[in-house]
């Protein structure tokens, strides 16, 4: 019996077709895999069957009956749920407010906060989500407040729930509870839709699994029946090697020194408490810890976009701490930020314009204080060809390039700078397998010309394959070092959490 | 449609023969129940008793003197006016290039240098305040009285200097709580400084304010009656507290506009010459409606001032330096 | 109706057009429903400009201090900020101006010139502190220019009552000296107050074209207006383009308030409110899409509207204001992009006829 | 020394029309929407209350004539800022033109031309609460005003109990910080923006009517002459609370009929005039610079809502 029928789902943006025709039956009670590539089409989807957007064609089944769902309201009373891959959750409010907004309880007209918070906690209990019903969503950690989107939509008595690439911000530790989580509401009962380009999840956690490549569903078959390459295959169109090639590192003189390092984040609490780090010329040292233990803060510091209160930043024997940003980068520091979009891109700015960001000011893109047009094109030019950048041409806004290829711009502006240090954050957060490729092995020939890298990131997978050696953050020190080639897993993240026993709070 | 009645009939514009005269306003507007007000009063009575075409153009902005004054020059009227001193600097401007055309200016005598083709009026307002100062003086149970001024300046001093003076020569006890609003328009603050004086023990209150004088009159209706007292400018301005009214300080810039304007269709145009107007000349005065409030004895008072500074007996001063040296 | 259409989906210029044609229409309606001829309003107020040399030298003069304005406010935009200050600067700059005319003597020519240069530069310090304040404690521009403004009004009467006159309510009239007129240009043009402004104007634009898209200056600003956040990380100084920005910006408003001061008015009043050609700088810089080139269209617009409604108003005795309600609707159709509506409207329509 | 309840009377006086216009901006505001119209709202309050006062004769009529303009005057923002997606700031820039242009046009049209209506005949008075307004000190200048005042004062306190206590107010919040959140949630965000900006129409209106009809006589040109500016700095200092909004209203206030009084007490013998009505915005920069620093607008402020954007 299928809860959820889809058939022939059509949508289109402008003359972009998002989904062509496709087709997706899920049935009750099974966790049922979305799977493809970036822009393939599963989030448009999704949405399609949350109310959000309306198809242009194609005809939509819950539990038999055909239904048109027109908004969000009308998927909620239709029993369907949905966990967004941007989370929907307002920072200022309590976990509580959250939970309850649209649908509050009430006492002569007023908000009745205190059932409200029975009810969540009661909610959380039942389904073993263990949230703080009283907490700031802005104060609590990512995995947490994912779990407030979860309860959102069980609070709304949903019984079909959407996960839109639930894990991608979560550590191993946290996608097992997850994964726990998701397979105890099913013994309770739901039906999951769980989309995500990370293979190894499905087979642990998945029933079915339906991908989709360019707007088109290509297959949908049971789980048991297939495999992780097969599913890439399929994913892509074409086979992918899943192992990077690397050559043991040659690791030389430092060049990046940090000696106990102390900043503080924006409310002003220390963040970083008395760090030391070291990297050396040719090597990639990766740094792990659950997002919110004072990583952003050291890259900052490191940058000089954030005031060093205490301790010294060293670049190749030079002193540079807390001074201005641009003369750190000047000194042979390149930086891939975190939020590509925030920090990384002016959207508004023409490619060219962007790849030019850092060095708009030095010749030959400026005379004196005079720009220099053609020379900034044609430098675009050429790095856009070198780094497969796809873009009409090098006067389009960075706005119309699609999230790969606005990564791939900022790649080639930090490496053709050629720094000395590689500051690399999140880099492949939300990118397709193919461009993960790419950009793994762009980080990899920095470390082989003899350059330092320093690699943020969230995704452990990413760290144990390109980390010469490993770092773990917690609480804005680095609490042990660990060889990528020992150490598994499951003993990264529980030094990641600390000691403690849930990764939660920061 | 309902525009300007001064308008209707002479949409044709200006023809030759008819004799014409236009008249230019500051930014305050021509319903400004002030100056601007009672000089088209005037130029409504030229209209209706001697036949004038006449017509007004209003400002919005101080550069706006300019192009209005040249708009009725090169329109041939026989006679602009540009009312109240703010045209003080524009008038000269506009008299050297437009040397045929005839200007008349009020509240300004250009200081001194006065173009021939231009005729001045200015008013001995400090006269007029002397004997609302008598009259304040006199009124007053709590020897204390208020003097609220619009935006400082040397005309409005005048006014204040005056009724500080007649204050003195009528009760020497009393004193005088001096207030400027910096605003000629700001009802609000009006109000606010009334209540304030008034609550601190100041039961008359002359204004010299423009629109800002209706905060005093809309403050002083809500009290007692007969303990309260207003004292209006310009106008016969009882109307707007008919029971705590005491008086008002006409000033005739109607009659003035009249006069003048008379003269020059007349051919007896005096320009290049400061026309200024007191108590004697009756170009300032004291409001009929003074009676009804105001004592005989205090009236009689009154009277004997004002002949005093008609016959020159009592020189009012004008300036604070006039007024050091006033008895 | 096709050429329209695809005209339009092309060019900002078309689009605007339409808006300012619409936007006179709903003036029309206006004046009709109180009674008025519009034909002979919007005949007066379109012929008067342009007939005699006089109203056209006036005219000039009406636009000159509103390109100033508009591009005052416009580069501000370019930067993220917006300087809604620009009244207050406009009044420093004309007070910095008078001051320099009437207590330093100078040989002519230099004079204006040192009088012009020094009120820029006030303005230019009358928006550095909301400059600062934005860049070092984040504070929001719109309070603090607000504050300045109101500052700039008070004390401009202050020094005009207590030290540029001796308690009178205008200053002098500036020398002869300090005049930035222009025989040449005041006899061609029937003797109006047309000055020297219009030619600063146009270079000023010229200048924020050069400075916006020619130079690193510019690129930092258009980037911090874009996106503040990349361009701290790619090592621009926020806070210098922004005290930097703030800074041209209330330059130009007090240029456009020293040459009004030096070539219009010549003397200056105790000001009883706010004359509002910075606000009208704000309408012209949305209108002309924060481009040198459509701050000067518009502002020929906006002055042909002022000017032009002060003989409509004289001619066809329709109050001056249903100019302001014009000039609201055609801001209110742009931003809106109301005829870009219209006319997919229009696009729509017709696909569903031709599918049909 | 001045006495304080005069002080104080006078400083309640003055930010009554700033309390309510900035609480109306607070409203529209939170919601995500931009409100710079606030003073051509205020604008066409003040011009509706006067005119219709004079017209019927009841301050109360004009006051509610006043709020239902302020609400239609507010529409022509809602539609442009986010039916259509316009710049916010410049729809407000436009509202301002707008409102002052058709107020004194209409003036104009009504009254022969004149720049600003007649002496309005019947104002609102100034009206003592029982019992309150007998505590020393703080009873007579606090309980002994206007209606628009105790309006002010119960909009303020409603506001705070719709804004933190109740389900429309939760919504409101949720709009302006994360409207997507808010649609996936079943909330109207559209629907929701034209309430509260509406709300903001008529309450800016009710606190210009304040100036036209009850410690003001008459509506013209400069009638509001930018308080509606006022108000919304009011608004930022006040950080988009309720309760310091009031406490920023009051300051202006405050500091406003400080610097008028002042001259009753002599104290321009020592200071000018100008000087003291520097103060107030002295004091604002100071404020600003020193204790109060970043006010956190609503996250989403400005920003025009796209279903299904990210
Ligand atoms: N509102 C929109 N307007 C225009 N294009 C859109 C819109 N939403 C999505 N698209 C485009 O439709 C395509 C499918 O997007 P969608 O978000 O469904 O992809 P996805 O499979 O969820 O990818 P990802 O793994 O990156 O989340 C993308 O190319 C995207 O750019
Ligand atoms: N705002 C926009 N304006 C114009 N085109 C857009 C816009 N957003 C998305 N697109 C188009 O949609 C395409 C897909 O965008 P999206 O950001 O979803 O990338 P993607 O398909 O997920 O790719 P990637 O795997 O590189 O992230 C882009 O190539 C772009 O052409
Ligand atoms: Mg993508
Ligand atoms: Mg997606």
């Amino acid at each position: 019996m299928f809860v959820v029928e889809m058939e022939g789902i059509t949508k289109r943006f402008g003359s972009f077709v998002a989904n062509d025709g496709i087709d997706l039956r899920v049935k009750g009670g099974e966790i049922h895999a979305l799977l493809g590539e970036n822009g393939a089409g599963k989030s448009t989807l999704m949405n399609i069957l949350f109310g959000l957007y309306e198809p242009d064609e194609g005809n939509i089944k819950i539990n038999g009956k055909s239904v048109t769902i027109s908004d969000p309201n009308e998927a909620v009373r239709l029993g369907i749920g949905m966990v967004h891959q941007h989370f929907m959750l307002v920072e200022p409010f309590t976990v509580t407010e959250n939970i309850i907004l649209g649908k509050e309880p009430r006492r002569m007209g007023f908000l009745d906060l205190k059932r409200a918070e029975e009810e969540v906690r009661r909610l959380s209990e039942q389904y073993g989500l263990q949230v703080d019903p009283r907490a700031k969503i802005r104060d609590i950690s990512v995995g947490m407040q994912q779990r407030v989107e979860i309860l959102k939509t069980l609070y709304r008595g949903a019984d079909i729930l959407i996960l839109d690439e639930p894990t991608a911000v979560l550590t191993p530790q946290e996608i097992d509870e997850l994964i726990e989580i998701m397979k105890r509401l099913v013994r309770e009962g739901k039906t999951i839709i769980f989309i995500t380009h990370k293979l190894k999840e499905i087979m642990r956690a998945c029933d079915t699994v339906t991908v989709i490549r360019r707007g088109k569903m290509i297959d949908s078959l049971p789980v048991s029946e297939t495999d992780e390459n097969r599913l890439a295959a399929l994913m892509v169109g074409r086979d992918v090697s899943f192992t990077v090639e690397k050559a043991p590192s040659q690791a030389d003189e430092p060049v990046l020194e940090v000696e106990g390092l102390v900043a503080k984040d924006n409310r002003g609490l220390e963040a970083v408490r008395g760090l030391d780090l070291t990297v050396r010329a040719g090597e990639i040292v990766g740094i792990a810890g659950v997002d919110g233990n004072g990583q952003s803060e050291l890259l900052e510091a490191i940058t000089g976009l954030r005031r060093v209160d205490a301790g010294v930043v060293r670049l190749s024997g030079k002193d540079v701490t807390n001074r201005k940003t641009r003369e750190i980068l000047r000194a042979g520091v390149g930086h891939i930020p975190e939020d590509r979009q925030k920090r990384g891109l002016v959207l508004d700015f023409s490619i060219g314009e962007n790849l030019a960001l850092i060095t708009y000011y030095q010749s030959p893109f400026a005379r004196g204080i005079r720009l220099c047009y053609p020379e900034i094109f044609a430098h675009a030019k050429r790095l856009i060809e070198q780094f497969d950048v796809r873009t009409p041409d090098e006067r389009t806004a960075a706005r119309a390039l699609s999230g790969g290829n606005q990564q791939k711009a900022i790649i080639a502006r930090e490496v053709e700078r050629d720094p000395d240090l590689l500051i690399a954050a999140q880099p492949t957060r939300g990118l397709d397998v193919g461009a993960i490729e790419f950009i793994h092995r762009r980080l990899i020939e920095q470390r082989d010309k003899g350059k330092a890298v320093l690699l943020f990131s969230l995704d452990l997978d990413e760290i144990l394959k390109l980390s010469d050696r490993i770092a773990i953050i917690c609480e804005g020190k680095i609490v042990g070092w660990v060889d990528p080639e020992t150490v598994t897993e499951e003993e990264l993240g529980l030094m990641m959490a600390g000691g403690k026993e849930e990764g939660a709070k920061p | 449609a309902g525009c300007g009645s001064g308008q209707q009939g002479d949409q044709q514009g200006a023809d030759q023969e008819a004799f014409s005269a236009g008249m230019v306003t500051d930014t305050g507007g021509i319903n400004d129940e002030s100056f601007n007000q009672t000089a088209w009063e005037g130029m409504k009575r030229l209209k209706e008793e001697l036949g004038v075409d006449v017509k007004y153009l209003e400002s919005k902005r101080d550069a706006d003197y300019v192009p209005n004054l040249s708009r009725f020059a090169r329109e041939g009227r026989d006679i602009i006016w540009g009312i109240g001193f703010k045209f003080e600097n524009v008038i000269p401007q506009v008299a050297k290039q437009f040397g045929d055309a005839k200007f008349g200016i009020v509240d300004s005598n250009l200081g001194g240098n006065i173009p021939p083709n231009v005729v001045a009026v200015t008013f001995k307002e400090h006269e007029g305040s002397f004997l609302m100062g008598v009259i304040a003086g006199s009124m007053t149970k709590t020897d204390k009285v208020g003097f609220i001024g619009g935006i400082s300046s040397p005309l409005i001093k005048k006014f204040e200097v005056g009724f500080r003076a007649g204050v003195k020569a009528a009760n020497p006890d009393a004193e005088v709580k001096v207030a400027y609003a910096e605003s000629f328009d700001d009802v609000a603050k009006g109000r606010s400084l009334a209540q304030n004086m008034y609550n601190n023990g100041v039961d008359v209150i002359y204004h010299a304010a423009g629109g800002v004088g209706k905060g005093l009159f809309n403050e002083v209706k809500t009290r007692e009656k007969g303990k309260y007292w207003a004292i209006g400018v310009d106008m016969d301005q009882s109307s707007l507290a008919p029971d705590h009214t005491l008086s008002s300080m006409i000033k005739r810039v109607d009659v003035a506009v009249f006069e003048v304007t008379k003269q020059v269709k007349e051919n007896k145009f005096q320009g290049g010459k400061e026309v200024e107007l007191g108590l004697k000349d009756d170009g300032v005065g004291i409001a009929e409606t003074t009676s009804k409030h105001v004592p005989e004895d205090v009236l009689k008072k009154v009277e004997e001032f004002k002949q005093k500074i008609i016959k020159g007996e009592i020189k009012v001063p004008s300036t604070e330096e006039e007024f050091k040296s006033f008895q | 109706m096709n050429l329209f259409v695809r005209a339009n989906r092309q060019s900002p210029l078309v689009l605007a057009i339409v808006s300012v044609l619409l936007g006179m229409l709903v003036g029309a309606i206006l004046m009709v429903l109180a009674g008025y001829d519009p034909v002979r309003a919007y005949s007066a107020l379109f012929r008067t400009p342009f007939t005699q040399s006089f109203d056209i030298g006036e005219t000039i003069r009406t636009i000159s201090p509103l390109i100033m304005t508009g591009l005052a406010v416009a580069i501000a935009f370019r930067t993220g900020l917006f300087n809604i200050g620009a009244e207050g600067q406009y009044i420093i700059g004309q007070l910095v101006a008078v001051i320099v005319a009437l207590k330093l003597s100078l040989p002519p020519v230099l004079h204006a010139l040192v009088a012009m240069i020094l009120g820029g530069l006030a303005g230019a310090l009358w928006a550095l502190l909301p400059g600062i304040l934005k860049a070092t404690r984040g504070v929001h521009e719109v309070i603090s220019t607000i504050m300045m403004n109101f500052l700039a009004f008070y004390l401009s009467n202050f020094l005009v009552r207590s030290w540029l006159s001796s308690g009178a309510d205008s200053t002098p009239m500036i020398p002869e000296s300090a005049s930035i007129r222009w025989n040449v240009l005041t006899d061609v043009f029937a003797n109006s107050r047309i000055h020297l402004g219009i030619i600063i104007a146009l270079l000023l634009a010229l200048f924020m074209h050069w400075l916006l898209w020619r130079t690193t200056v510019g690129f930092e600003f258009r980037a911090v207006g874009l996106n503040p956040h990349a361009s701290e990380y790619a090592g621009m100084s926020v806070r210098r383009s922004i005290i930097l920005s703030m800074m041209i910006s209330g330059s130009f408003a007090g240029l456009a308030g020293a040459t009004e001061m030096l070539g219009t008015d010549e003397y200056l009043t105790i000001l009883t409110f706010f004359n509002g050609l910075g606000f009208d700088g704000i309408a012209v810089a949305l209108l002309g899409g924060n481009t040198p080139l459509g701050v000067i269209l518009a502002a020929v617009l906006f002055g042909i509207l002022t000017y032009g409604g002060g003989t409509m108003q004289f001619e066809a005795n329709v109050p001056f204001e249903v100019i302001r309600v014009v000039f609201a609707a055609i801001i209110l159709f742009v931003a809106a992009n109301v005829t870009g509506w219209i006319v997919e409207r229009f696009r729509r329509e017709r696909r569903v006829k031709e599918d049909a | 020394m001045p006495d304080l309840t005069a002080l104080i009377h006078s400083a309640v006086l003055y930010s009554t029309p700033l309390i309510l216009a900035a609480i109306g901006g607070l409203y529209s505001e939170r919601s995500g929407v931009v409100n710079i119209a606030l003073e051509g709202l205020m604008i066409i309050g003040a011009f509706t209350a006067a005119v219709i006062t004079i017209l019927t004769g009841n301050p109360w009529i004009g006051l509610a004539a006043a709020m239902i303009a302020g609400v239609l005057m507010a529409i022509p923002h809602a539609v442009a800022s986010i039916t259509f997606k316009a710049d916010q700031v410049v729809s407000g820039v436009a509202i301002n033109f707008l409102a002052l242009g058709l107020s004194v046009y209409l003036v104009k049209y009504m009254y022969e031309g004149a720049g600003k209506t007649p002496t309005v005949p019947e104002l609102f008075h100034q009206v003592p609460v029982p019992l309150l307004s007998e505590i020393p000190v703080i009873g007579p200048s606090l309980f002994n005003q206007f209606p628009t005042t105790y309006l002010a004062y119960l909009v303020v306190i409603v506001t705070y109990i719709v804004l933190y206590y109740t389900p429309f107010g939760m919504r409101l919040r949720s709009v302006g910080e994360h409207p997507s959140a808010a649609e996936t949630a079943g909330i109207n965000v559209i629907q929701m923006r034209y309430i509260a900006v509406m709300i903001s129409g008529a309450l800016a209106a009710a606190g210009g009517a304040g100036l036209s009809i009850a410690i003001g006589s008459e509506f013209g040109q400069t009638t509001v002459s930018g308080q509606g500016f006022i108000s919304l700095a009011a608004l930022i200092f006040g950080k988009w609370h309720p309760l310091g909004v009031l406490g920023a209203a009051l300051f202006f206030g405050f500091s406003v009929s400080l610097a008028l009084i002042g001259q009753i007490y002599g104290w321009t013998q020592v200071v000018p005039s100008e000087v003291l009505s520097m103060l107030p915005y002295v004091l604002t920069l100071l404020a600003l610079a020193g204790f109060v620093g970043r006010s956190e607008a609503p996250a989403a402020v400005g920003k025009p809502y796209e279903k299904g954007g990210r």
